[in-house]
């Protein structure tokens, strides 16, 4: 142990706001990282384990195009409804 | 009657020819154009007088980092618009559909847009030079090492313009991944004003940014044509 | 039976993650003329940036004359005439320097031809005004009239018809199809009702794909 | 050779042995970086000139050295990308990105903090932090532009032309920042700079050295395997990750 005390470890003889800044920063800034990383692939995990069909995100099926989205028809709307 | 696959080809120096000639007549036909990079250019150099202090000492001392950032930030303006206009009106997927290869036809209108800016905003220094103070010695160097630096920014800035071709906000994007690789060229360009004011050899450092200008000069191209190949894919 | 200038095999495509086709196989062969169909985003104008070397999105072996046309680029772009959405045109030049450059980095040649050919496109008067001055029209018969001095084996068109008036579509349609009987191969796409006899037709649906020969 | 080379480029493949070796690089690169931090902090003697405040020397040369060979890391990908398209090398820069970034900014900020006991100031243009300044922009670049890029193949190429642009230049960056700086200020006290370093200094910045990279390595794998999660959430394989209540196929 480089230091006698608890007190003169945390003082560092007056350079401990220096150091533990600097450790500080360290520590917060590789935390957020890896449990940031670590939510977001939980998240994604989360979003593959839905059942198929609720993603919104998805191409159309191979086998859908037999009805594909109603054939635009370019036909006025009635703008009154609402 | 058959068709048969042909295989001749114009000379790549032909080709590079008429690029840079199209470049140059398209240029002429709008030269207000020219006209702005050296506007701004000035009004930048204009700035510091008026926002650090016109005293001559101070404009003595960093005149010559206030014209290479200048002529640094103008060229960058400039930049934006070396594909952006045959992207848009569809010359550009010609030009890379040409059978040549395609880092020569990048080579030959990089060339073109120094000529357009680069080689301008150089001839402007001494009159610019003179503003601030700075001594004919100086002055000269300033201009060589212009002369030598501005084709680095342009062949260095090609990248940067065809990588962001077509993205939105692509002029603050060129900006961002362009101006930390411009650093050694500004470093060297001033750095070597300031030997020269102190009376130090600067054949040196002249080669030295001639070594960029070549290193530029072989390698440049071959990226901007792999960006400009991707950025067309994308569109 | 002429050996196939172009072949796709097993292409795929897929762009901002959705899948545009795949599986799609087919051959262009001298003097046959082709029209690419499908809905509006089926992937038209993207099959014809694949095949003419400007999109790389895309998987599966395109062979030219038989190689890997990765390897051949240079010679394939020497056969290749490819005419997209965007005519291709600065608007500051006249027709007369656009088309010069154009073809100066394939096969220049003098202005006699391209005035002729710029005549024949209907544009003679017009060969020094600046092209910023014509219409949407006359602009596309400029970067037309390359197909009346054109010597590419392969021509891609997409949506060439666009703003051309009926009488320039029907004078289009002989052009492609005297190019055909030449031996030149034709690829195109359009949305305007072109008769063109011969014509095979490759439709894209999602998903599935047909070539009818 | 080109068997295994093919399995390497292969999602499903790197997804399965990520996840094999994530508890292994976390568990180790934490007591490494535990170790070689409380060594540190706590037992190694302290430096004659700069009394404790050179202890952030643990902090802050791990990470300037990750930092820079992450970007060399990059950059070996970006080759990777261009020549043979493999997928796998496009998401790992585009996953390690972020975390250099991190890495980078951590070493400017301990650099200037370092700076003020040392040179009674928090900032000085010396020729270390210029260049991890550089850096940082560098970085940034490069999140920028495959943030601006939608299309996936477009922004992995881009990006790795860029990548490969930089690490070119990053040696005629240091080169230059290096002679600027003597130009301007011949002779300042550099942080690192030590003639010899006695072993109670040098094991624990070494352990703090292995643990960050093996730390690296668990945040790589981790972000790799997101970033794998979403390009292929389509294909056969994830879905029979999860044999989602029969309506997977």
């Amino acid at each position: 142990m480089a230091f006698d005390s608890f007190g003169a470890f945390l003082a560092m003889e007056g350079h401990g706001p220096y150091v533990w800044a600097s450790y500080g920063v360290f520590f917060v800034l590789m935390a957020v990282l890896m449990v940031g990383s670590y939510r977001r692939r939980n998240a994604v995990l989360q979003s593959c384990r839905q059942p198929a069909g609720s993603r919104s995100s998805r191409a159309p099926e191979p086998d859908s195009d037999t009805a594909p989205a109603a054939a635009a028809s370019f036909t006025r709307v009635d703008v009154s409804q609402d | 009657m058959m068709i048969k696959p042909l295989d001749q080809a114009v000379g790549s120096i032909d080709a590079m020819k008429a690029v840079f000639a199209r470049d140059m007549k398209v240029a002429f036909r709008q030269r207000q154009d020219l006209l702005n990079p050296l506007l701004f250019f000035m009004m930048v150099v204009t700035l510091f007088p008026l926002g650090v202090s016109p005293e001559i000492s101070f404009l003595q001392e960093a005149g010559a980092g206030i014209l290479w950032v200048a002529a640094l930030l103008s060229v960058l303006l400039s930049l934006d618009h070396l594909f952006r206009h045959d992207f848009d009106d569809g010359t550009l997927e010609q030009l890379v559909l040409q059978p040549q290869p395609l880092f020569l036809l990048v080579l030959a209108k990089t060339m073109a847009h120094w000529v357009l800016t680069g080689l301008p905003l150089v001839l402007l220094t001494p009159v610019l030079g003179v503003m601030v103070h700075l001594d004919g010695n100086s002055i000269a160097i300033l201009c060589l090492t212009l002369l030598i630096g501005t084709p680095v920014l342009s062949l260095i800035g090609a990248i940067g313009a065809a990588l962001t071709l077509g993205l939105r906000s692509a002029g603050v994007l060129l900006s961002l991944l362009i101006i930390p690789l411009y650093i050694p060229v500004l470093i060297f360009g001033t750095g070597t004003v300031a030997a020269a004011a102190e009376g130090a050899p600067v054949g040196a450092y002249l080669a030295l940014l001639g070594a960029f200008l070549v290193l530029a000069l072989t390698l440049a191209p071959f990226a901007s044509a792999a960006a400009l190949k991707v950025s067309l894919s994308n569109s | 039976m002429s050996e196939p200038l172009l072949q796709a095999i097993n292409l795929q495509c897929e762009r901002d993650g959705r899948e545009l086709f795949r599986d799609l196989s087919f051959s262009i062969l001298p003097a046959t003329v082709t029209r690419v169909e499908g809905a509006n985003g089926s992937g038209k104008t993207t099959l014809l940036r694949i095949l003419a070397g400007l999109s790389n999105a895309w998987a599966g072996d395109l062979l030219w004359c038989g190689e890997q046309r990765a390897r051949v680029r240079e010679s394939f772009l020497r056969n290749v005439l490819y005419l997209g959405h965007r005519p291709g045109i600065k608007p500051l030049l006249s027709p007369l320097e656009n088309l010069r450059a154009l073809m100066a980095g394939r096969r220049p040649m003098g202005d006699k031809a391209l005035t002729q050919a710029l005549a024949r496109t209907g544009l003679a008067g017009y060969e020094q005004v600046p092209c910023r001055h014509l219409s949407a029209g006359q602009q596309r018969r400029v970067a037309l009239a390359r197909l009346l001095v054109a010597d590419e084996p392969l021509w891609l068109l997409d949506e060439v018809f666009t703003s051309i008036d009926a009488s320039g579509v029907a004078a289009i349609e002989n052009l492609l199809q005297e190019r055909a009987a030449e031996g030149g191969a034709v690829v195109f796409t359009t949305h305007h009702n072109v008769q063109i006899a011969g014509t095979k037709r490759l439709v894209l649906t999602p998903g599935a794909v047909g070539y009818d020969d | 050779m080109w068997q295994f080379f093919h399995k390497l480029g292969s999602p499903k493949w790197f997804y399965g042995i990520a996840a094999r070796l994530m508890p292994w690089l976390l568990v180790l690169g934490l007591l490494c970086l535990g170790a070689g931090l409380v060594w540190g902090l706590a037992f190694a003697p302290k430096d004659y000139l700069q009394g404790n405040s050179y202890r952030i020397i643990f902090i802050h040369v791990p990470s300037a050295f990750l930092a820079q060979s992450v970007y060399i890391m990059m950059a070996s990908a970006a080759v990777v990308t261009l020549v043979w398209r493999m997928k796998l090398a496009d998401v790992f820069v585009k996953a390690a990105a972020p975390v250099g970034l991190v890495l980078t900014f951590i070493s400017l900020f301990t650099g200037a903090v370092w700076g003020k006991p040392t040179w009674g100031t928090w900032w000085i243009w010396d020729a270390r932090l210029t260049s991890m300044l550089i850096l940082l922009f560098l970085y940034g670049g490069v999140i920028a532009l495959d943030r601006a890029i939608n299309d996936e193949k477009s922004a992995a190429r881009a990006v790795a032309i860029l990548v490969l642009v930089g690490v070119v230049n990053i040696p005629i960056i240091k080169y230059s920042v290096d002679w600027w700086n003597t130009l301007h200020q011949p002779a300042t006290f550099k942080l690192t700079e030590k003639p010899s370093m006695p072993a109670e200094m040098w094991v624990p910045l070494l352990l703090s050295v292995i643990g960050l990279y093996l730390l690296f390595g668990w945040l790589a794998c981790l972000r790799m395997q997101t970033e794998i999660l979403i390009r292929e959430q389509r294909t056969r394989w994830v879905q029979d990750l999860f044999h989602v209540n029969g309506g997977a196929r």
